[in-house]
């Protein structure tokens, strides 16, 4: 173990931080901590970043740790807490699957992600190998979340929490990808956050209520035919 | 830089910056017409320069235009043309119907250029990144269109819109990431590079097949959400069916289009790599299963719209069928038939709009007697749904007469299904039109001339494929089923 | 075009063309009916016979191609008129010459589409028969064959107005079009892998019989729901009632011989060489279809409804003929084999001519009473003696009576059935004899309806009083059906001479031939050495003079008085027309035999009923049975599948979950 | 043609015509005794037919042209299938114009006409009756080409004389096949000339009669040719019979003058032993309902078949 250098230690300490923060959100039914865990997944996220561009010295992954900083750790959980408050939705209901099921769920998913990540591992290069699987168990988590929640904005919560395990994959499995990319992607999170406010309020007049079963009436129901 | 691509990419950015300022105007709808003719032309100049000096490769390689993706370019920017004139009169009607206000209007014209641009750049671009920034970008510009009417249902359509395509695309973006990382290993991490497609291309050969293949499946599932393959296809119909027409109209016609796009341009890279049929037999299987479930469902729909939405996933299923079953005359048929649909498609929906705001419902249990209400809505109607049908002399069938007779000797075990399916298909859509068209009508005559022109130029160039597909044309078709391979 | 260049192939493409043209002229002036009806349609007649002129004189020509620059890009349009296409393209332009002057004294003001537009759809229907009969290439052949399935769809919805029509012909093209992708497939079996869509190709390329097997099959299927085989025939009774009276004389007297000569190009010139148990097949569905359609006929209560299931057993008839073609060809017999196939080709020639006439004679009657219902015409005799006496020989060859033309084709058709009997192989050899009872139950039957055809329209007591303004056709229509009948006379009197046209056509076709023959021309004699022989001209003198002897012996001998008198009453002084034997009555002995064929409903009135009332409805068992459960299927998947999209978001995103991880785990 | 052959035509259809009536006259002369009444005269047809050209032809009101014409036609149908039956010589010029299948065919259309003329006038009982032979012919109709059918196979023709010739001239007179088959036949016969126990000839009982109800409105001439018609018809299927199952003794070959003279006794012997036959039979049987005649016939048509199988097992 003292082979392995410190940097490291704590980047693997990170992957672990970010699978303990995503469990605690499927965890979560507040919307209000369940932000506050997106805010301090993000500081992992820089944290992680911060240790790579240390250890690596690639100077990209400096800039993108400063818009790590600026939008998923201040300015998306400002917006969101904005839109809570603005909105007054604190409570998630009771989820479609009580919370020890979906834990036990994310277990499997957990074994799942990294049976997959396996054979990438064995080819990474870079320094945090077996942080790939740790960035598919994220992700996948974060579906899951999204799959159980009932509020709109729990889903957005998961939503923006599986980016984060995509940009924690890229990283840690290519250092990130090219900066116009990071960009790209920085500026559609960011587009994505605001089309979503501008959603809420659509919905909030509309339903005066983010619950989403308010959102189940397109659906396929019998259709007698006419002649034919 | 190229001239023509710079033209291509700026004018619909610009007019997007443009009409975001004076979308509101009496004159903002020719305004949009402008800016997408001044488009069409530069694709124009563009194909040609292409089919002139071959593939072009500018901006430090970042685009990149060949044989498969220019045809796509020309043809995107035309049915923009197409529609922007058709949404004239009709976004002036629901204006009058008070469905829409002024400021809503410029929303809606500066969105619609900035979505052409996104195609535009995600069709060009050489950086599989920067395909996947645009798909996404497409998404985002198109929602807030959907919801234009800010109906209860057009709210949830968007939301569920925004939420599926969002999550499939994160996808998307994590088999980018695996395809990067596979790409640095076997080019060295020089950093940009390694994700250009050219690139990639050359090197496929030694990517990482075990990583390829999850990135694959990452990328199917992605891109095939925004495709609208089943069974990841359930915001599709709600979106086509609660925005606006001209919305439904180049959604249908482009976006499913260039979805398919990234895919074949992934299902390249991975079969290179793969060297096993794995690949192929996901697409034909996602082909197959979207193509029945869409049959079964347009059975028991009443909403026009809808309909052809569920018609329009039954088309993408046909044509990931086909390039599933890979060859060249399958790809061929494919590419055809990609063409033909998103004419028709789009022509159609031209037509459902008028036809819809004449009858002001979109049930077509109300909508009756087109052909003696407006004998051109009608006859447009009828025409459409039978081209959409696959019946001769218009080019679907040409596409589907080579598709079919493909898997009659390549998969005999998916021709009984396509039979029924297609059988289904045809008792469904044209059980339905028949009535609205012929008939005793009850609706009204409207103020405003219907916009048919671009129904009948676009039903004459799937009619005119149909019987005859003028040489260079075809020489395009061959060399992108070349590229695309089998070929 | 020059002397030099001029070719069949050549004449007859300008003559299509000329018909689009003609066709697109009725735009001009859609709505005036002189300038439609009096001028185009004549000319279209005119373009009809110069195109039987050309096909017939064709018919000893060597075959010969053309290929047009339109089409696919690796696909030219490629064109060939051989023997066979000759045949039919005689066939096309002799009954639509009759048909078409007909239809040009049959408009009428009316809504539906307007005249101008009929005469489009119309003569886009011929033209794209004509091409389908040229067409050397499966894309070519395809395009033509749904244009005229379109055509006609529109031709049958004139009135679209109707539900009913609506319903017709939403069924006639759906069936057309899974017809049409049978058909597609099987040409996609047939190009054996080398992507060659000419039927050159085709004919090149060497199948394995498995393949040969489902090309054979595919084809069975798809020409058979064109054609009206049972159990594809239910469009069939629906469209034909719909559409005009000269839309329905085409589709039954011409575009179902376009399915018959489909099946022969794919079977015996396509696939080359044809397996006898193929042609087990072929003869059951038609043995079957002749007698299902017959006694079908023999029940219906509509004129038009009731010949459609004449055509129904027609096909059948061919399809029997076609069937034993095979079988012959299989097991090594050509000889019987052209015997069967001459017999074929005739009876679709004599179909043409008879359904067409009749189809144009009930389209006289309608025309004048507004009347389709058996129950509500009668006695037209007196008030349509024209209508009625070239409709009566229509009837009689229809019902396969000497010496008219429609006996020709079964006696050729029993004279080889006769030889079954030594096909090598046991049971078969034994059961194919049984087929040709079958074929004359159906041809005694045909004589059954063809009874109550013309006796409940033409015969008896007008059963309205409406009928007493009935008049009769008018000169166009006449002509018309003048030229029909002409028809069938020279197809009954000169069988010799047509046959000496077949064989040539069965030789290039199948390279089986008749022998030499060697019978005097008023005398046929297929199979010399064999005595079977039949004179038909000689026949007619024979009878004609007898019947003239007795006439002038009963003159010379006896008086000529005749008294006028009311029928025979049975002392019930109170008899009028309406207590004439209904059309249900006269249907009803089959109703009785058959049992077993129908679904009946019958409505019996009470013995004290104030306005008793008495109804039949018959319906098809095929219909109760296949179809409404295939229906009622769909409905219940499209449920199942409905039920999957509930409009809950979750599970939508649940679905993509599954389906990512499932494929994952694919490959893991 | 040689001359003898001539002369065998024109003396079958004078036989044809003359005998005819008095065929049907010693039928009835045989039932009487059979049934032991006093019989009418063995002439009495004849007297019939007279006595009915000499009236005056009384015709519904609205009859047609086509109800005038009729009577002819059936009449001329009747002497052209004489004429092409070979009930004498084989050798008849003109045999060739028509097969047995043509024949049936001729019969088929004087069935038609009479049919159609009994629909011309519009009472419910022409219309019955029109309906009623209709149904029958097109029963017996298959059973009688399957009877033809075996026939031919066996001489491998469908000429009347040449299977005759075949037959007659043939050294193993004895097939199984035909015995069937002439069960059959006669089964047939009985049917088409509305005989007991399908029809009674004797009654005008309307609701149970069928030949009768088709000339309802028949009187004087026309009502004449059609019994004369109608006599001739028995006739023929008389003569069809012997053609078939008994061909001995008719001048087959070369026979000249004096084969053709032999021929005149044999063929009448025939005739008055058929006579018995059919009077016994119709004086064993009593009439069925008419839809107990499906099933008659159908027997008639089981028994062919079997002939044919028989046939095609035995060869012979």
């Amino acid at each position: 173990m003292s082979a392995v250098p410190l940097t490291l230690q704590l980047l693997n300490f990170c992957a672990a931080l970010l699978l303990l923060l995503s469990f605690a959100m499927l965890s979560q039914r507040r919307v209000v901590n369940l932000v506050n865990l997106l805010a301090v997944q993000g500081g992992v996220l820089l944290l992680a970043t911060l240790l790579l561009a240390a250890r690596t010295g690639q100077h990209h992954l400096y800039l993108s740790a400063a818009l790590t900083l600026g939008l998923k750790v201040i300015l998306l959980p400002w917006l969101l807490h904005r839109l809570i408050r603005r909105l007054g939705v604190y409570w998630d209901a009771e989820p479609l699957l009580n919370i020890s099921g979906t834990m036990l769920v994310g277990v499997l998913i957990v074994v799942f992600a990294f049976g997959l990540a396996q054979p990438i591992s064995q080819l990474a290069s870079t320094a945090t190998r077996n942080a790939i699987g740790i960035a598919v168990a994220v992700v996948l988590l974060s579906f899951l979340m999204m799959i159980t929640r009932r509020k709109a904005m729990s889903q957005v919560v998961g939503f923006l929490s599986m980016e984060n395990g995509l940009f924690f994959g890229a990283m840690s499995a290519t250092y990130g990808m090219p900066m116009v990319v990071e960009f790209g992607v920085a500026l559609d999170v960011l587009v994505a956050v605001l089309v979503l406010g501008i959603f809420f309020f659509q919905i909030r007049e509309q339903f005066d209520s983010l619950d989403l079963h308010h959102l189940e009436a397109l659906r396929e129901e019998a259709a007698e035919r006419g002649e034919d | 830089m190229s001239l023509e691509l710079l033209i291509l990419l700026a004018t619909p950015l610009t007019g997007a910056l443009t009409l975001g300022v004076l979308g509101a105007r009496r004159f903002a709808p020719e305004l949009n017409v402008g800016f997408s003719l001044l488009t069409f032309l530069a694709a124009g100049a563009l194909a040609v320069r292409v089919v002139a000096a071959g593939q072009l490769l500018v901006a430090h390689e970042q685009f990149f235009i060949d044989a498969f993706n220019v045809f796509l370019v020309t043809l995107t920017a035309l049915v923009g043309l197409t529609t922007a004139i058709f949404s004239r009169p009709y976004m002036r009607v629901e204006l009058e119907h008070g469905r829409v206000r002024p400021l809503q209007l410029r929303l809606y014209h500066s969105m619609y250029q900035l979505f052409m641009t996104t195609m535009l750049v995600a069709l060009t671009t050489n950086n599989m990144g920067l395909l996947w920034v645009a798909m996404e970008a497409a998404t985002l510009s198109t929602v807030l269109l959907v919801t234009l009417y800010r109906t209860a249902a057009s709210l949830e359509a968007g939301w569920k819109y925004f939420i599926l395509c969002g999550v499939g695309i994160a996808q998307a973006l994590f088999g980018t990431i695996l395809l990067y990382f596979a790409a640095e290993h076997a080019i060295g991490g020089e950093g940009v590079s390694a994700l250009l497609w050219t690139h990639l291309n050359g090197v496929k050969g030694q990517l990482e097949p075990a990583v390829l293949s999850l990135a694959f499946v990452f990328l199917l599932v992605g891109y095939g959400t925004k495709a609208g393959l089943a069974p990841l296809h359930n915001w599709l119909p709600d979106a086509h069916a609660e925005g606006p027409t001209p919305i439904s109209a180049v959604l249908s016609g482009l976006l499913l289009n260039v979805a398919i796009y990234a895919v074949v341009r992934c299902k390249i890279l991975v079969e290179g790599s793969l060297h096993s049929a794995l690949p192929s037999q996901m697409l034909m299987g996602f082909g197959l299963l979207s193509v029945v479930v869409a049959v079964f469902l347009l059975w028991r729909q009443r909403d026009i719209k809808r309909l052809f939405a569920y018609s329009s996933i039954e088309h993408m299923g046909i044509i990931t069928f086909a390039f599933g079953m890979g060859g060249a005359v399958a790809n061929f048929a494919a590419l055809l038939h990609m063409t033909v649909h998103s004419l028709t498609k789009s022509a159609i929906f031209f037509a459902a709009g008028h036809a819809a705001q004449k009858a002001g419902t979109q049930l077509m249990d109300q909508i009756r007697g087109l052909i003696t209400l407006s004998p051109t809505i009608g006859w447009g109607l009828m025409m459409g749904s039978l081209a959409i049908l696959g019946m001769p002399p218009f080019g679907v069938f040409a596409s589907e007469f080579l598709i079919l007779t493909t898997a009659m000797r390549e998969q005999p075990w998916a021709t009984p299904i396509l039979l029924a399916a297609l059988a289904v298909a045809f008792a469904a859509i044209f059980g339905r039109v028949q009535p609205m068209v012929f008939g005793e009508t009850t609706a009204k005559r409207l103020p405003h001339p219907p916009a048919l022109l671009p129904v009948f130029v676009h039903l004459g160039l799937v009619l005119g494929l149909g019987l005859y597909i003028p040489p260079y044309l075809a020489d395009w078709y061959r060399a992108a089923a070349r590229l695309i391979g089998g070929g | 075009m020059t002397p030099a260049q001029y070719s069949p192939l050549n004449a007859c493409l300008v003559l299509l063309v000329l018909w689009g043209v003609i066709g697109v002229a009725g735009l001009l002036r859609p709505t005036s009916l002189r300038f439609v009806g009096r001028t185009l349609f004549p000319l279209s007649a005119l373009v009809s016979v110069a195109l039987a002129a050309v096909a017939g004189w064709s018919l000893g020509v060597a075959p010969e191609r053309a290929i047009l620059a339109i089409g696919l890009p690796d696909l030219p349009v490629h064109l060939r008129r051989d023997g066979l296409s000759s045949v039919f393209l005689f066939l096309l332009g002799a009954a639509s010459a009759g048909v078409s002057i007909f239809a040009a004294g049959y408009f009428r003001r009316g809504h539906g589409t307007s005249a101008g537009l009929q005469c489009l759809q119309y003569h886009l229907f011929l033209a794209s028969m004509g091409v389908v009969l040229l067409a050397d290439d499966a894309y070519a052949f395809m395009v033509a064959w749904e244009t005229m399935a379109l055509s006609s769809y529109f031709l049958v919805t004139t009135q679209h107005g109707l539900p009913e029509i609506r319903r017709a012909g939403f069924l006639y093209l759906l069936i057309a079009h899974v017809g049409a992708i049978s058909i597609l497939l099987s040409f996609g079996v047939m190009q054996g892998g080398s992507w060659q869509f000419t039927f050159e190709a085709m004919r090149g390329a060497r199948l394995p019989a498995p393949w040969a097997a489902a090309a054979f099959l595919l084809a069975l299927f798809g020409f058979g729901a064109k054609a009206g085989l049972v159990p594809l025939h239910v469009w069939l009774p629906e469209a034909h009632p719909a559409a005009p009276s000269p839309v329905s004389a085409l589709m039954s007297g011409v575009m179902l011989k376009t399915a018959v000569y489909g099946m022969l190009r794919v079977t015996f010139d396509l696939l080359g060489q044809p397996v006898w148990w193929w042609g087990l097949v072929a003869l059951a569905v038609g043995l079957f279809t002749a007698l299902y359609g017959v006694v079908f006929a023999a029940a219906q209560s509509d004129m038009k409804r009731l010949l459609a299931y004449s055509s129904i057993e027609n096909v059948g008839i061919i399809f029997t003929a076609f069937g034993l073609a095979i079988v012959f060809d299989g097991v090594g017999m050509p000889m019987l084999a052209a015997l069967a196939l001459i017999a074929l080709l005739y009876h679709c020639l004599n179909h043409a001519f008879m359904k067409s006439l009749l189809f144009v004679g009930t389209g006289a009657v309608l025309h004048s009473t507004g009347e389709r219902n058996l129950g509500r015409l009668g006695g037209l005799i007196h008030r349509m003696p024209w209508v009625a006496w070239l409709t009566l020989i229509g009837a009689l060859a229809l019902a396969g009576l000497p010496p008219l033309n429609g006996f020709v084709s079964e006696w050729l058709l029993l004279q080889s059935f006769l030889f079954a009997h030594e096909v090598p192989h046991t049971f078969v050899n034994m059961l194919l004899p049984l087929g040709a009872a079958v074929v004359v139950l159906a041809a005694a039957l045909a004589a059954y309806v063809m009874v109550k055809f013309f006796g409940v329209i033409f015969l008896g007591q007008p059963r309205e009083a409406a009928l007493a303004r009935a008049h009769d056709a008018g000169v166009l229509q006449r002509l018309g059906l003048v030229w029909l009948a002409a028809g069938c006379i020279a197809l009954a009197l000169f069988p010799t001479q047509v046959i000496h046209y077949l064989r040539g056509v069965v030789r290039q076709l199948s390279g089986a031939d008749l022998p030499a023959q060697t019978a005097p021309w008023w005398l046929l004699e297929p199979i010399p050495g064999r005595q079977a022989s039949y004179s038909a001209l000689v026949f007619l003198l024979a009878v004609t003079a007898v019947v003239l002897l007795t006439i002038l012996g009963v003159r010379l001998f006896y008086h000529q008085r005749v008294r006028r008198a009311d029928p025979w009453d049975c002392g019930f002084a109170r008899l009028d027309a309406r207590m004439q034997d209904t059309a249900e009555g006269f249907g009803q002995p089959i109703r009785h035999i058959f049992a077993q064929f129908f679904v009946l409903r019958r409505e019996l009135p009470e013995p004290f009923d104030r306005a008793p009332r008495y109804r039949v409805l018959i319906s098809d068992r095929i219909w109760l049975r296949l179809y409404q459960p295939l229906a009622g299927l769909v409905q219940r998947i499209a449920d199942g599948f409905a039920w999957l999209q509930q409009g809950r978001i979750a599970t939508y995103l649940l679905y993509s979950f599954v389906t990512l991880v499932a494929l994952l785990a694919l490959v893991l | 043609m040689r001359p003898i052959e001539l002369l065998t035509q024109l003396l079958e259809l004078a036989a044809a015509l003359a005998v005819a009536p008095l065929f049907l006259g010693w039928i009835n002369q045989c039932r009487a005794w059979l049934q032991n009444r006093g019989a009418p005269s063995i002439w009495l047809p004849y007297r019939g037919i007279r006595k009915l050209f000499h009236k005056d032809a009384v015709i519904a009101g609205n009859a047609s042209q086509l109800f005038r014409l009729a009577p002819y036609i059936t009449f001329g149908a009747m002497v052209v299938a004489a004429g092409i039956i070979p009930s004498m010589g084989t050798r008849l010029p003109f045999t060739r114009v028509a097969d047995a299948i043509a024949l049936v065919g001729l019969l088929a259309t004087a069935r038609v006409f009479i049919s159609l003329a009994a629909m011309d006038v519009g009472t419910a009982f022409g219309t019955l009756g029109a309906r009623r032979e209709m149904m029958i012919g097109f029963l017996a109709e298959p059973a009688l080409l399957m009877i033809i059918f075996v026939a031919s196979l066996i001489s491998s023709t469908t000429a009347l004389p040449a299977i005759t010739e075949h037959l007659a001239t043939q050294t193993l007179g004895l097939y199984p096949s035909l015995a069937f088959t002439a069960v059959a036949f006669t089964m047939v016969l009985l049917a088409e000339n509305a005989r007991i126990p399908i029809d009674n000839p004797a009654t005008h009982l309307e609701l149970t009669m069928i030949h009768e109800a088709l000339l309802l409105e028949y009187s004087a001439r026309h009502l004449a040719l059609m019994e004369w018609a109608a006599a001739l018809k028995l006739f023929n299927y008389a003569c069809i019979g012997f053609a078939l199952f008994i061909p001995w003794g008719v001048s087959t070959g070369q026979g000249g003058p004096l084969a053709l003279a032999a021929s005149i006794p044999v063929l009448a012997a025939k005739l008055l032993a058929a006579g018995g036959v059919l009077a016994l039979i119709e004086t064993v049987s009593a009439k069925l309902r008419v839809f107990r005649a499906p099933e008659f016939l159908a027997t008639a048509f089981l028994f062919a078949v079997l002939g044919l199988l028989v046939h095609l097992l035995l060869g012979a």
